[in-house]
């Protein structure tokens, strides 16, 4: 029977990690990732798990020894935020491009300067092209089955490659609500066992990892890698839909809220989509055809389902928790693209929301709704929600 | 070694499935200078053997119990000269490989 | 017992060069005596070797896609990661083992090679984290004293007056004026280590060496001289003849120290001085020619004299003193 | 419009055990059937410097995830705090306070200008009597819980034997059950 806790993000997604059993977690503390490595040295630490934890004394040994290890043919995991990820980030490739499916949450926080520590996403964005696997999470109950989730996605082996799952710094990994925790047994049968194609320590069958792979071959190997997202975006109903058998939670590449016949409708991902969808609830009260659209996935980017979902709306507002500097923001200029084959193409507007933790209050969001229903969308203004103009 | 034609043949990641497949390339290409060995001056002390960067020497354990030096394995012998360098006994001479075309 | 030509010769006749033929480093290239040596004795030794390498001239040049020249286990991952990453796969094994998840009972020992780009400067931290975990691996430097996979940059080790291309020899300067970082004593600082220093023009005493690292149960290092004879500017079979002289001028001493324990492992009869060393070597012809240089080579003299005396009174005040 | 959430603002200085207390009161609100969040609003705080928590109660899934700026009661931990602007913010005349003081609610209402209701209670110095640590939290549910009724009163005593049961034994427990009883029959207002 699954148990209902009242716990933070943080120890939900370490429960996940217990409950994966990974044979490695090599990880390096930063501020909001911290309590997860922390709540999981303790489950070493007590036996409650025989992980062989590496506490590496840097995020950048972070991301090359889980490397190491995966290539080894261990289930790998670790997990970081922000400035961690950033000195990851030469490695964050190189481990999609070894198609090691290494499990990592990304507590998103703002990427410096000036620093803090507070959630945004240009953390995840920053990597938007590394060749990772992305999913986002509302709250802790989907940053825990995410975590699940992406285990078993990553390691199948026509995807074999890395997974992301991202969930908001301190408001979801240091906020406590109840979350509905799995059997230990029923999470270790669905993620089951991983059968490494090339494990490094195969000494009877010698191989090399990683070789020079000059202009002959290298552009081969990264058409690979479009196909293992390619095979990811195919999956990941499959995974979804295994998953719902055994939690009763239904997933998909798209969260749609309240969108049968929604005219205006947000697009906005991780906890910032909760209190969306109390201001939708409020301008339905008013009569007001409001819907959001929350993206689980971001990458592989579910370009026809953000389509099928927007075409012929009256208008799409997209927000985004990050700016992309000299060019239109991440999500929005995704999901404009998304719908350069509408058949009805809808009003647009940007908007760029809670930077550096900027509190996200429903009045803040109640803006885009009320610049679409007056009209006064436009696509090529990027706006900002609780700026000081 | 495979040649792949196709993104779709090739083990993925890069990974080169299979060990010492260097040894289908040929270095001994590179050489300009042939090692020679005088097999009546050679103590067999295997010096070569042991320094030789592209393991380009062979050599055995004869069932005496001694070491033999067995020669070059010219599809793999660069030239350097490290195996005339560092025999003791100037057993071994670089020759100009000018002086083998025929 | 240390392991001996037959020893090696018998094994290769019996299971192959663990790194073979085909690689395409320079002739005369000291890295791959290196690999050989190291790879060899831990087979001789019965362990089966993995492999992990920095990205540097020993690894671009023996794993050119879809070749391979490594007949065992290898890994590459980046330049300055190749300790973490070989940590990585220690802690697989340590935990795939205790899971009963190998499919060997085979005893596996984890080599990491780096040059000294990788070793000295972007890969020290990399390195000492992994030797401060106490990690069970052996992490061989080869230290041709710069970035010559690249065409020869500075290091934190190339030694003052030695011309490289970031640091040029010119008219107001003699090049590179600091000296050689001390990497042993920086990676023997961690304690629970084996660290050493070895040199190509002693393959017996680097394989000895090779022998106790893998068989310290946890962390050890040892530094290899090993000329790039492109860049060093010296005749492609002089390798092993010019690091002799190293030996012999007191430049590279050979000496280890094992858990705080300082030992000379060869101590020459007669010392020769260090401008021989050093004018064998072409990389430092354009900095003799500057009148500035005399008095840094006086300095380097002094130096090395120095630092043998220290470790002379180091093996002595130290004996027997193992720290861990 | 949609379900109202019930919202608790927490004042107190780092390292007193406001996000805790928070945080007990959302495990006693699920454990209880009921929806609940606690977030901590956090900056770059040392021990001492005055910091929020903040719980969201309701029968229905919680879906604002902002701070709280309407809260239907505040909760000061530190009566050293009482002169702060912070403390009343949002805060409307139909909505109350808890303190931890001696003080009487009339003095607290001088010291902070509220015009609703005012209820203290000497939190620190009932933790001080029976649990010998001047750690006001289980007091200060105990007295929350009187007032607001958002968790039964069995729950609470229920989750603190849980909490504390394994960590600290039976004395530990019996000790916080008597602060919780002890905050909830002891807190006075003055309306």
């Amino acid at each position: 029977m699954p148990t209902k806790l009242a716990i933070t993000g943080a120890a939900a997604v370490a429960h996940a990690m217990r409950q994966i059993n990974p044979d490695v977690v090599a990880a390096y503390p930063i501020t909001p990732q911290t309590p997860i490595v922390e709540y999981f040295a303790q489950f070493v630490a007590d036996g409650v798990v025989d992980t062989v934890m590496v506490p590496v004394e840097s995020e950048h040994s972070a991301m090359s020894a889980v490397v190491g290890s995966a290539a080894a043919g261990a289930r790998t995991m670790t997990a970081t935020a922000a400035n961690g990820l950033a000195l990851m980030f030469e490695i964050v490739y190189i481990a999609a491009s070894m198609r090691l499916p290494i499990v990592m949450p990304i507590v998103n926080r703002a990427l410096s300067g000036p620093i803090n520590i507070h959630g945004d996403h240009s953390d995840a964005y920053a990597v938007r092209d590394s060749g990772w696997i992305q999913l986002f999470s509302e709250n802790s109950q989907e940053a825990y089955d995410m975590t699940i989730i992406a285990t078993k996605l990553a390691e199948r082996e026509e995807v074999l490659t890395p997974a992301m799952v991202n969930l908001d710094g301190f408001i979801t990994s240091h906020g406590v609500e109840g979350v509905e925790i799995l059997d230990d047994e029923v999470v270790r049968e669905f993620v089951g066992q991983w059968e490494p194609k090339y494990p490094l320590l195969d000494i009877d069958n010698p191989i090399t990892h990683g070789p020079l792979d000059l202009f002959d071959y290298y552009f081969e190997h990264h058409r690979q890698q479009q196909e293992g997202l390619k095979n990811a975006y195919k999956a990941l109903p499959e995974v979804f839909a295994e998953y719902e058998k055994i939690s009763g939670r239904k997933y998909d590449f798209l969260d749609l809220y309240r969108m049968e016949d929604a005219e205006y409708v947000m697009v906005v991902m991780n906890s910032a989509a909760s209190t969306a969808k109390y201001v939708v609830d409020e301008l339905r009260e008013k009569g007001i055809k409001a819907g959001l659209v929350k993206p689980w996935v971001f990458t592989p980017f579910p370009k026809k389902e953000i389509l099928e979902a927007l075409d012929g709306r009256k208008a799409v507002m997209v927000l985004d928790r990050a700016m992309s500097f000299g060019k239109e923001a991440p999500l929005y200029s995704l999901v404009k693209s998304a719908l350069y084959e509408a058949k009805e193409r809808p009003m647009m507007g940007t908007y760029v929301y809670g930077l550096g933790g900027r509190d996200v209050t429903p009045t803040m969001l109640h803006v885009p709704f009320e610049d679409a229903i007056k009209g006064e969308l436009d696509p090529n203004e990027e706006r900002y929600l609780g700026l000081k103009e | 070694m495979p040649k792949y034609d196709s993104w779709k043949e090739m083990p993925i990641a890069g990974v080169i499935d299979k060990p010492a497949t260097a040894r289908e390339y040929n270095t001994g290409t590179w050489r300009i200078m042939r090692p020679i060995v005088d097999k009546d001056a050679c103590i067999n002390c295997m010096q070569c053997w042991l320094y030789c960067p592209d393991m380009a020497i062979n050599g055995k354990v004869k069932e005496d119990g001694k070491t033999e030096m067995l020669g070059f394995d010219y599809n793999y012998c660069k030239g350097c000269g490290t195996c005339a360098e560092v025999c003791p006994v100037n057993a071994i001479t670089m020759k100009p490989e000018t002086e083998f075309l025929k | 017992m240390p392991v001996n030509m037959k020893q090696l010769i018998n094994l290769v006749e019996k299971e192959d060069w663990p790194f073979t033929q085909g690689h395409r480093l320079c002739p005369g290239c000291n890295a791959p005596m290196v690999a050989k040596w190291a790879t060899m004795t831990a087979k001789a030794l019965g362990y089966e070797p993995v492999v992990g390498a920095a990205t540097g001239c020993l690894e671009v040049s023996t794993t050119i896609y879809p070749f391979t020249a490594w007949n065992i286990p290898y890994i590459h991952n980046a330049f300055e990661n190749v300790a973490a990453t070989i940590s990585g796969a220690e802690a697989a094994y340590r935990s795939l083992k205790n899971r009963g998840k190998l499919k060997t009972d085979k005893p596996i020992k984890f080599i990491a090679f780096g040059g000294d780009g990788g070793t000295y400067d972007i890969g020290l931290q990399s390195l000492s984290g992994a030797v401060e975990r106490g990690h069970d691996f052996l992490y061989i430097l080869y230290d041709n004293e710069g970035y010559m996979n690249t065409g020869n940059q500075r290091s934190g080790s190339t030694p003052p007056g030695a011309d490289a291309t970031t640091e040029p020899v010119g008219k107001v300067k003699t090049g590179k004026v600091q000296f050689k970082k001390n990497i042993v004593e920086i990676i023997g600082a961690h304690e629970n280590v084996y660290a050493a220093t070895a040199s190509t023009s002693d393959p017996f005493d680097f394989m000895a060496k090779v022998e106790k690292g893998l068989k310290h149960e946890g962390p050890a290092f040892i530094a290899v001289l090993a000329p790039c004879v492109r860049f060093w500017r010296i005749p492609e079979s002089t390798g092993p003849k010019v690091t002799k002289l190293a030996v012999e001028t007191k430049y590279w001493p050979l000496y280890e120290i094992d858990r705080g324990v300082y030992k000379i492992t060869r101590k020459p009869r007669n010392f020769k001085p260090i401008e021989e060393y050093i004018k064998s070597i072409g990389r430092f012809r354009k900095a003799l020619q500057h009148p500035e240089y005399k008095e840094m080579i006086e300095e380097m003299q002094k130096y090395v004299d120095t630092r043998w005396e220290r470790l002379l009174k180091l093996e002595e005040v130290t004996k027997g003193m193992y720290l861990r | 419009m949609p379900e109202k959430y019930f919202e608790i603002r927490w004042h107190g200085r780092a390292g007193q055990g406001a996000k805790s207390a928070s945080q007990f009161l959302t495990e006693a609100a699920v454990e209880a059937g009921k929806y609940s969040t606690a977030f901590p609003e956090y900056g770059a705080e040392r021990s001492g410097a005055p910091m929020k928590a903040f719980n969201r109660i309701a029968d229905v899934p919680i879906r604002i995830r902002s701070g709280i700026e309407n809260p239907d009661v505040v909760v000061v931990f530190d009566d050293t705090m009482l002169g702060l602007p912070d403390l009343t913010a949002g805060l409307t005349e139909d909505k109350l306070m808890l303190v931890n003081t001696v003080m009487s609610p009339e003095e607290v209402r001088e010291k902070t200008g509220f015009k609703g209701k005012i209820y203290t209670i000497p939190a620190t110095d009932i933790a001080l009597e029976e649990i010998k640590r001047g750690i006001p939290n289980t007091v200060m549910i105990g007295a929350l819980v009187k007032l607001t009724h958002v968790v039964p009163l069995e729950v609470v005593k229920e989750k603190v034997k849980k909490t504390f049961e394994k960590k600290f034994g039976p004395e530990v427990v019996e000790a916080n059950i008597r602060a919780v009883e002890r905050g909830y029959q002891e807190v006075k207002g003055d309306a």
